[in-house]
């Protein structure tokens, strides 16, 4: 039971991936000289990140043909990671407004 | 008797929430207290009952009961739900100021309160206010963090810097209440207090006329100096009988040779007393840390005032 | 791992009593401890440490407590107060809490529990024991250089406006950061990937479910407090002003990172003392433990829940009150798993068969005193009581019960129970039960009246106090002296106990189940000399011994592949 | 699990593991766990991004303005290349092709440099009319009170970006020399194959940082 069994990603799916990454980056640029009213233009940006994200996270890493727990392992992270960002913008965002049951 | 222990261990009630805060602290302590002794007498009641008779006893295999679990997964629920709804109401109150209530601006310095009153009066860890009715205090540091706290009212808030902040609290009557600030700040932290003096409403209107009358009058500048000298906290940290208490004592500070930590000397005139106090951080004096906060906001007049009562002090 | 034991031939293997050959005198010389990559050896670096900081951080408490002798100046000034209480909590918390349960003991059995042979990176374990030795030295040069005033907590501004060697001291902090995450990883990938064939999630012993948990909020938290610390180095050196107020920052922030870090943390100091704690009630009480899945998965949802709440120590600092309520709401809900499992120890005693030696004695104190630490917990979760008792020594009174009273006391109690196992010593039972009851009187004796003063309104970190509380700091100062009395005692016996000659421990004095008692006391080098193989959950008193004695026919553990180990320049991973 | 007492065929084993495919996993395993770190790590810096973000909207928009949104792309696709090119040195590893790891390995450490040099302008330009971290700040052509909290911010996640751009550099060369050596073959990758994993977070990061800080409208 060694080595060989490790799955070695086919060379189209990389350079797939890589050409994928190049055209979502071209239209990353190009959306941010579109004007796309506020909170939609860094959504816009988010999304495509995030594709971008995940073609790096399931092909060059290898995610897709891989252990699911080390899947589960980046989910996680990013889970806890917008818990923070989540809970600290409960405070900062809403810092002058008293709670609605107040007054 | 718990009324009792409460009096024991609790500072007394002089705000309209504290008794709320008191009755919440007592629910807890008595459900805390029960669940406790159930648990230790449990513990030595087993203890004693299934003592160890012999090296091979043998005992049950007993792995899980969903009524158990169940029971002392629910009963805590409630219990916190009720102490949170509690908590939650009381805070309500310490949130909401009346849109009545009398304003007071405060000002935390390292390491004294600065009050100031509608009408322009000023004054230094003492807090004066009309007994009974609610009072607001709108709170901004000049320098760290700091934290106004007064226990007989239940009332805590921190004061930053860069923000104001505010609480607010109604007295059941007239009487004298002790401030701490309670969030760490530095060397004078723990000295760091004040008084609250909640006077008859009356009482209150005429010693606020009298205290702005006395600011408007001409006093002569030393004299004025040693008003500042109170009023803006110098006194918490420069003595004027030589003991040295976080600064150096003003006794004979004047035209003294002042040995700085850098190495180099500086005669303590005029012009070195004005950039000591605008600037205190250019010249440290040696054995002294550079924890003095600046104080370029007062008016020129103000700073010569000081430096004629510093020369005083001889 | 999921192997199926049918495929193999297995058999007893009686346990060899009082081995000549052993992990202690498998080599010598300090280099054979220094650069060792065994983990029973690197545990026992590091309970070294932990001990030497628990006496150092001790001593600046009894010092702390001389100086609240008198109201006003006792032998200190405000100063050196402030430095040390700074030091005190920054040294506990950081040198010797964190690292205390899960580096040292855990490091010990975690992969004796799981019949490995060493966890999956021993060369990183021992990078971690540098790493914590190297940060440890910036903390002492910090301490050379004019200690710190800050706090254990290095709230902003003051932080950076101090004169004081914060740097030194954040660096230092910022660096065991890294010791303890690389522990956390060592013992997942070790959890995940080691254990012995037959050895299934569900028996698992509950101390690696513990350990389990709390290497997951390392993971998870730990690089946060990284960060945060480094933006206040940055601070300090540039001046980059996130948290300056005066260059457009937010100081409150400050306060979010640490927190989010260090409630977190408060679970990295406890949860292992649940692990232990559930080792040592079933084993005392000879009964299968109550709740097994309940008591595992609430390590779980503490660590999970414990991410959620962070802002319960900031109620005051001037957050949203949306976010003020909210934290409020959650922080309670870790009451709920944290009861189910005192409450599932208490029901693992009834109809046990309970033998009240040490290691019991201090499990029971543990389950008083944390339980008092944590019903306090509660009241200073309730929203309109944090007010007044935020930043009094209600709030230091709590977190003494659950880290004195909780960790300390597990902590203590886990040594005296793995003593034989680690040394093949027993100590002395009499003096040791002294020992704890003096312990616990002096604990109580200390922090109790700390409750009381705290709801009189005595605010924490005062060098100086109105005479008021006189009475009730000097009943606390005593209490600490008749503390340190007690820790006196349980260094000379136990010091007493490695020397003597006559005081062989046996292989398994307290007649557990768990893997690491299949073992010879001491355990060889490479932990057991087959690979074991598990039938049965770790706490089935009723199996006989002999089932729990089971390895792979003809594996023998000796010296399996350690040539080729040596001779090849082993990959870093 | 079967060969409990196989004999150690892969050199590499270490003694403690049973036998290689679980020293693999463990490690691989190791290794996310440590990029979960690492997101955690940066996760901090983008949650100060966010909330002085939402609080000075106008003043994001306007400091963004000052940074290349070429040279930001540029980057961008540097470091996507890098990524493939590493992850094509895997590839070659488990292919045994030896001389194709030594070549991808050698791309990757170029195109690093690449980023690496065209950032060292970026900075070297905004040094010069006074753009620096905080109170070093200088420069007047932003009409901003908190002004220098976006570059503060700007200058901490890309220098950390960078200190791992660095580290990266590192590993790769260390990996270069054992694969000269000849270290590395289908049978034993498992550096290559960790380090790679890092290098791809590395992009990841970059792959967020570059809309956030560049491409703000
Ligand atoms: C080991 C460390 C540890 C642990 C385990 C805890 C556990 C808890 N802590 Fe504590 N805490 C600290 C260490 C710890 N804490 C420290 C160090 C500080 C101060 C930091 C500083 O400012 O310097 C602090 C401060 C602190 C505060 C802030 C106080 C302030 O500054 O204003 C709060 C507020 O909510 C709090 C709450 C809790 C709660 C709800 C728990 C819960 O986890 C407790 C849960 C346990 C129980 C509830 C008891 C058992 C349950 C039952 C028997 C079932 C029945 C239960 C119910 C009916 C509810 N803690
Ligand atoms: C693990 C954590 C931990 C532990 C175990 C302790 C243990 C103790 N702590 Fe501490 N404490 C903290 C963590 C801890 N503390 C933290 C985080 C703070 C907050 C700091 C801050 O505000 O920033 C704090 C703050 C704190 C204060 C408040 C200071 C203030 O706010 O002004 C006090 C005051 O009484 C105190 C006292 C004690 C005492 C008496 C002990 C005792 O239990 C100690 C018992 C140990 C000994 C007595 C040592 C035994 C040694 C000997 C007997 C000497 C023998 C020597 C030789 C043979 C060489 N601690
Ligand atoms: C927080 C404590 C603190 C407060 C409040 C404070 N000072 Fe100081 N002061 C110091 C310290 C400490 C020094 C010595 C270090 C230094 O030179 O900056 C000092 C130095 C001085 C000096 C120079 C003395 C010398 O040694 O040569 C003068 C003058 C002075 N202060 C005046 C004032 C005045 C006037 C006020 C009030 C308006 C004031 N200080 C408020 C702490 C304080
Ligand atoms: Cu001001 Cu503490
Ligand atoms: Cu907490």
């Amino acid at each position: 039971m060694s080595s060989h069994e490790h799955h070695v990603i086919d060379l189209k799916y990389l350079l797939g991936a890589a050409a994928g990454l190049i055209i979502l980056t071209i239209l990353t640029v190009g959306a941010s000289y579109v004007e796309i009213p506020r909170p939609f233009d860094l959504l816009t940006a988010m999304a495509l990140a995030f594709g971008k994200a995940t073609l790096v996270a399931a092909v060059f890493m290898g995610l897709i043909w891989d252990k699911k727990i080390n899947t589960m392992a980046l989910l996680f992270s990013l889970l806890f990671f917008f818990l923070m960002i989540g809970i600290t913008l409960l405070d900062t965002l809403f810092r002058d407004r008293p709670f609605w049951i107040y007054n | 008797m718990l009324e009792t222990i409460n009096r024991l261990i609790l500072p007394q009630v002089s705000s309209t929430f504290a008794a709320d805060v008191d009755g919440l602290f007592t629910f807890i302590n008595v459900a805390s207290a029960i669940i406790l002794l159930g648990i230790t007498v449990a513990i030595i009641y087993f203890s004693v009952k299934y003592k160890r008779k012999s090296e091979d006893d043998v005992t049950p295999v007993i792995r899980y009961n969903t009524t158990l679990e169940l029971t002392w997964t629910i009963i805590p629920l409630i219990l916190i739900l009720i102490v949170f709804a509690w908590g939650f109401r009381g805070h309500i109150d310490m949130r909401t100021p009346p849109s009545n209530a009398y304003e007071v601006y405060v000002t935390a310095n390292s390491f004294f309160w600065q009050f100031t009153y509608p009408n322009g009066v000023q004054t230094t860890d003492e807090l004066y206010v009309p007994a009974g009715r609610p009072v607001k205090l709108i709170m901004q540091s000049r320098d760290v963090i700091h934290s106004f706290f007064v226990p007989d009212f239940r009332v805590k808030q921190d004061v930053l810097p860069g923000r104001y902040t505010t609480a607010w609290f109604q007295t059941l009557g007239t009487g004298e209440h002790v401030i701490f600030c309670t969030e760490y700040c530095g060397s004078g932290h723990s000295d760091m207090d004040g008084m609250v003096y909640a006077i008859e409403p009356e009482e209150f209107d005429a010693w606020l006329r009298e205290q702005k009358e006395l600011s408007e009058q001409e006093l002569p500048l030393a004299v004025l100096g040693q008003n500042l000298y109170q009023q803006q906290g110098c006194a918490g940290c420069h003595s004027l009988d030589g003991n040295v208490v976080i600064g150096p004592s003003f006794q004979g500070l004047y035209m003294d040779e002042r040995q700085g930590a850098d190495g180099s000397s500086r005669v303590a005139d005029e012009d070195y007393l004005r950039e000591s106090i605008n600037n205190p951080g250019e010249f440290i004096t040696s054995g002294f840390n550079n924890i003095m906060p600046g104080y370029s906001y007062l008016s020129e007049d103000q700073v010569s005032a000081i430096i004629e009562f510093i020369k005083e002090q001889q | 791992m999921s192997a199926a034991t049918k495929d193999f031939k297995i058999r007893e293997f009686p346990v060899e009593e009082n081995p000549k050959e052993h992990y202690l005198n498998a080599a010598s010389g300090l280099k054979s401890w220094l650069f060792t990559v065994d983990h029973k050896r690197i545990g026992l670096m590091y309970l070294a440490s932990i001990i030497f900081f628990f006496f150092v951080g001790g001593l600046l408490a009894l010092a702390l407590r001389l100086e609240l002798w008198e109201p006003a100046r006792t032998f200190m000034d405000a100063d050196t107060y402030n430095r040390v209480f700074t030091l005190h909590g920054a040294v506990m918390v950081f040198l010797f809490i964190i690292p205390s349960i899960p580096a040292a003991l855990g490091n010990f059995f975690l992969p004796m529990m799981l019949g490995a042979k060493d966890v999956a990176f021993p060369k990183l374990n021992l990078l971690s024991f540098w790493i914590y030795s190297f940060g440890a030295l910036f903390t002492l040069y910090s301490i050379a250089h004019g200690g710190v005033d800050t706090g254990w907590t290095f709230y902003t501004p003051y932080s950076t406006s101090t004169g004081t060697a914060v740097i030194s001291m954040t660096l230092g902090v910022f660096i065991m950061g890294f010791s303890s995450i690389l522990t956390g990883i060592n013992f997942i990938v070790t959890v995940h990937k080691m254990r012995a064939p037959g050895q299934t999630w569900g028996k698992l012993p509950l101390f690696i479910w513990s350990l389990y948990a709390t290497a997951i909020i390392q993971v998870l938290a730990t690089p946060v407090l990284a960060i945060t610390l480094l933006l206040l180095i940055m601070e300090r050196t540039l001046g980059v002003g996130i948290f300056d107020p005066a260059l457009g920052g937010d100081p409150v922030l400050y306060q979010h990172f640490f927190w989010f870090y260090s409630h977190p943390a408060v679970y990295i100091m406890i949860v292992p003392a649940f692990g232990i704690i559930s080792e040592i009630i079933s084993t005392f009480s000879k009964k299968t433990i109550f709740g097994y899945w309940l008591i595992a998965l609430s390590s779980l949802a503490i660590a999970f829940t414990g991410f959620l709440v962070w802002g319960h120590h900031m109620f005051v600092s001037g957050q949203s009150e949306l976010s003020t309520i909210i934290f409020s709401f959650l922080t309670f809900f870790v009451g709920i798993p944290t009861g189910i499992k005192i409450l599932n120890w208490v029901a693992t005693m009834y109809k046990g068969s309970i033998d009240m030696k040490t290691p019991m004695l201090y499990a029971m104190m543990f389950l008083f005193l944390f339980s008092i630490g944590g019903f306090t917990g509660i009241m200073l979760g309730a929203l309109s009581v944090n007010v007044h008792l935020h930043d009094t020594y209600y709030v230091v009174a709590h977190f003494h019960y659950v880290m004195m009273g909780g960790t300390v006391f597990a902590f203590l109690a886990g040594i005296h129970y793995w003593w034989p196992k680690m040394t093949g010593k027993m100590y002395n039972e009499l003096w040791a039960k002294i020992a704890s009851v003096v312990l616990f009187i002096g604990f109580n004796v200390t922090f109790l009246p700390q409750f009381v003063m705290g709801s009189q309104g005595m605010p924490r970190r005062y060098y100086s106090y109105i005479e008021q509380f006189q009475t009730l700091h000097q009943t606390s100062t005593v209490g600490s002296w008749v503390l340190g009395l007690g820790f006196i005692i349980v260094g000379i016996y136990l010091t007493i106990s490695l020397f003597s000659k006559a005081n062989k421990a046996s292989s398994n004095p307290w007649g557990a189940r768990a893997l690491e008692w299949m073992s010879s006391s001491p355990p060889p080098h490479h932990n057991f000399n087959h690979t074991p193989v598990v039938l049965h959950n770790p706490y089935d008193f009723h199996k006989p011994i002999s089932e729990f004695r089971l390895g792979i026919d003809g594996s023998d553990n000796h010296h399996e592949h350690t040539e080729v180990a040596q001779t090849q320049p082993a990959e870093k991973s | 699990m079967a060969n409990i007492n196989a004999t150690p065929g892969e050199s590499h084993l270490a003694h403690h593991f049973v036998d290689s495919e679980q020293q693999f996993d463990s490690s691989k395993l190791g290794m996310w766990i440590f990029l979960v770190t690492e997101v955690l790590f940066f996760g901090g810096l983008f949650v100060a991004y966010i909330v002085y973000r939402s609080w000075n909207p106008e003043l994001f928009y306007m400091s963004a303005k000052e940074l290349s949104t070429i040279m930001g792309a540029i980057n961008t696709v540097v470091l996507i290349g890098s990524s493939l090119t590493i992850a094509l040195a895997v590839r070659a590893a488990q292919l045994n092709q030896q001389a194709n790891i030594s070549r991808y390995l050698i791309a990757t450490i170029l195109l690093a440099c690449v980023f690496l040099v065209i950032k060292y302008f970026e900075y070297t330009s905004k040094f010069a009319v006074g753009i620096l971290p905080g109170e070093l700040y200088t420069y007047t052509g932003i009409d901003h009170p908190g002004a220098p909290i976006f570059f503060s911010i700007y200058y901490m996640m890309t220098g950390l970006h960078g200190i791992h751009v660095i580290i990266g550099i590192g590993l790769m060369v260390y990996l270069l020399v054992k694969t000269r050596q000849g270290s590395y073959n289908a049978a034993y990758f498992t550096p290559v194959e960790i380090t790679a994993l890092y290098w791809h977070l590395v992009d990841l990061i970059w792959i967020f940082l570059f809309p956030l800080l560049y491409l703000i409208e």
